[in-house]
């Protein structure tokens, strides 16, 4: 690689450095790689159509190396046209392969000048364009045209009967409105008998039961601001102690009219076995 | 002016005179008009020439005060703005809106939100205000003198009533279905029957001592804002 | 279209006409003429009328690509001493891409990119569109169905252009194959391109059956409209 470029390398290697240098200078003006390729074309002052591929290609490299050793970072397509044109000339110094599925070293040389001389054409396509008499600079409307107005009458497509139906549909909404049930914070019997239970569970023991415990006690803190609340855990703490009454499991006491309920849990028949085996 | 100026010839004098009329955003006065012609053109001269030239046709060449502009010809100026009829559907809200005005007028903004049960958007008033169909009636004389409003002849004719006591009453509108719960056509078993029947019917004598309540804007009339926008 | 057109005479049609192209500032297209002139009018023939009597005149009627428009005669424009408007100054890429467009149109992204052999900057499509030169064309019927890009009669009345036909050198770069837009070979690495990878470098001959299914942009078009708002 190193010897095919210094085989390149003849006639004007300076000036084509100091090309390079220059366009590496500009490079915020160029318009990506085949418009710096047409740019060093153009330096070779022939034909587009002649134009020198392996030169070409050279000066473009050379152009990539510089700007590395200068730590200029360049777009990405700088880079995939270097990659490009190293794999061409690579082509291009060796032996012509029979392979029909890849393009020869000529018709990418080819595909490469067309590149070229298209992206040529499109910029004097844009030079020439510019250069064309223009609406408002050198070609001119009416200064002060009228207008062409469209005048837009909006008349209202409402009926008698949509004016009642209207009416109407107010009524029906009453009457039809939504009425969403009010959500009760309330303690279900269920909850609590599971409360109960545990709590009854973790009550200090005298012998076989534990010891009498107020049915207050049972009454959860804090919920004294909800009386509504408050008045179904008690209802409900109740109930669920009647049941486990009914179920052998607690004892319920109470010495008379308004006073204190006392409970206490009693070993069922399979637990006072085990306690009284130990 | 310009060394070019000069080199156009004396047949296009009355060409570019014409170019520059055209194409100036504001009448030209003859000496501005001289500033812009080669020397020695008759400015006075070609204008009335062009005038002429322009005399029975669409546009014409006017004398504004001394200054000189092309204009489109006044009989036809009617002609240069086309009419588009644009049929539109009130907003259900509007709707709602003027039909409880129409029943219960005077009434004011709060009585209104009552009856529909939901807040007036300003912008409801507004609209059935623009299109002429009501109008503000007299402040009511109580605590914050709410205004009333009350429906216009407008409204009349375009409903083709003859006056207000033409509107169908309660009765007849009951037994026209417009009062029927069921919708006109039934496709689904309506699944609010649950509490039907325990609302009656009120008259419209009775909703005139509705209590006014908060005047909230709640921006729950988005049909509204559609069609407006 | 309106009943008070009737009442207009035959003879005012051709004046009627006038009137309307000298009253609006952009091109007006025969349906449009059509819309306001009274219904019968024969609008394409009195439209070759008045541009026959225009002919010779300092304002002429031009045919853009079958919209019409009253414009300075271009033989005066170097004489017409008008103030300028204030015109935006394009990029040398805004420029480049809007005649790549022009000439090669319709034309995706991908296309314009790989002609000019770098990435299109975001703002380059959207100024040009701004200008209101160019406008989204078809959807190509390949994989990924990219957006087109064409130019619009706005763009044709800017630069004078009765047609692309009349586009500048538009014969001699076709008569030399200039005008193929298919890629010679893929230079811009497209980050947005599913599918860039899979392309190796081709000849122009080798390129003829690619299918042209790389152009994924559907995303880019779509940041573009958002830019827009």
């Amino acid at each position: 690689m190193m010897q095919n470029s210094a085989a390149l390398q003849d006639d004007g290697a300076q000036n084509a450095v100091d090309e390079v240098d220059q366009l590496l200078l500009n490079i915020e003006g160029y318009e990506g790689p085949i418009d710096i390729l047409l740019e060093l074309s153009r330096a070779q002052k022939v034909d587009l159509a002649k134009i020198s591929i392996l030169q070409l290609v050279r000066q473009y490299l050379e152009f990539i190396e510089r700007a590395k050793t200068r730590n200029l970072e360049l777009a990405a397509e700088y880079l995939v046209m270097a990659a490009w044109l190293a794999y061409l000339k690579s082509r291009l110094f060796l032996p012509q392969e029979e392979n029909a599925e890849e393009p020869t070293a000529e018709e990418m040389a080819e595909a490469l000048q067309f590149q070229i001389r298209r992206l040529e054409a499109m910029q004097k396509s844009a030079e020439r364009l510019q250069a064309r008499p223009q609406l408002g600079q050198e070609i001119f409307g009416r200064g002060a045209p009228e207008g062409l107005e469209v005048d837009i009458k909006t008349s209202w497509n409402v009926s008698l009967y949509d004016l009642l139906k209207a009416y109407g549909a107010i009524e029906k909404r009453k009457e039809t409105s939504n009425y969403d049930l009010p959500t009760i914070n309330v303690m279900s019997t269920e909850d609590a008998m599971l409360r109960l239970t545990r709590m009854l569970g973790n009550l200090p023991r005298k012998g076989m039961s534990s010891v009498w415990t107020t049915l207050d006690s049972f009454m959860l803190e804090d919920i004294s601001g909800d009386r509504l609340y408050s008045c179904s855990v008690l209802a409900s703490t109740f109930t669920a102690g009647l049941e486990l009454v009914k179920q052998g499991k607690l004892e319920i006491r109470q010495e008379g009219l308004f006073r204190p309920v006392y409970m206490r849990s009693i070993p069922v028949r399979g637990e006072a076995q085990d306690d009284a085996g130990k | 002016m310009s060394e070019k100026n000069i080199e156009i010839k004396q047949d296009d004098h009355i060409r570019l005179l014409e170019a520059l009329l055209f194409a100036s955003s504001d009448p030209l006065s003859t000496s501005e008009l001289h500033e812009r012609m080669p020397e020695g053109a008759d400015v006075g001269g070609l204008l009335l020439e062009l005038q002429d030239i322009y005399a029975g046709r669409g546009v014409h060449l006017l004398d504004i005060e001394g200054k000189w502009a092309f204009r489109t010809a006044k009989d036809l100026s009617s002609y240069l703005s086309i009419e588009k009829q644009v049929q539109k559907k009130l907003s259900r809200a509007a709707m709602e809106t003027l039909a409880i005005i129409a029943y219960h007028q005077p009434i004011t903004r709060a009585e209104i939100e009552n009856i529909r049960g939901v807040a007036t958007h300003r912008g409801t008033l507004d609209v059935l205000m623009e299109m002429g169909w009501i109008k503000p009636g007299r402040r009511r004389e109580t605590l914050g003198r709410p205004l009333t409003w009350v429906t216009t002849t407008a409204f009349l004719d375009h409903f083709t009533l003859e006056s207000l006591m033409d509107l169908p009453g309660m009765d007849e509108m009951k037994s026209a279905g417009l009062l029927d719960r069921r919708p006109a056509i039934q496709t689904v078993a309506n699944q609010d029957d649950l509490f039907s029947g325990q609302k009656t019917m009120e008259s419209v004598e009775g909703l005139t001592h509705i209590s006014e309540g908060e005047d909230s804007e709640i921006d729950d009339e988005f049909s509204l804002k559609e069609a407006k926008g």
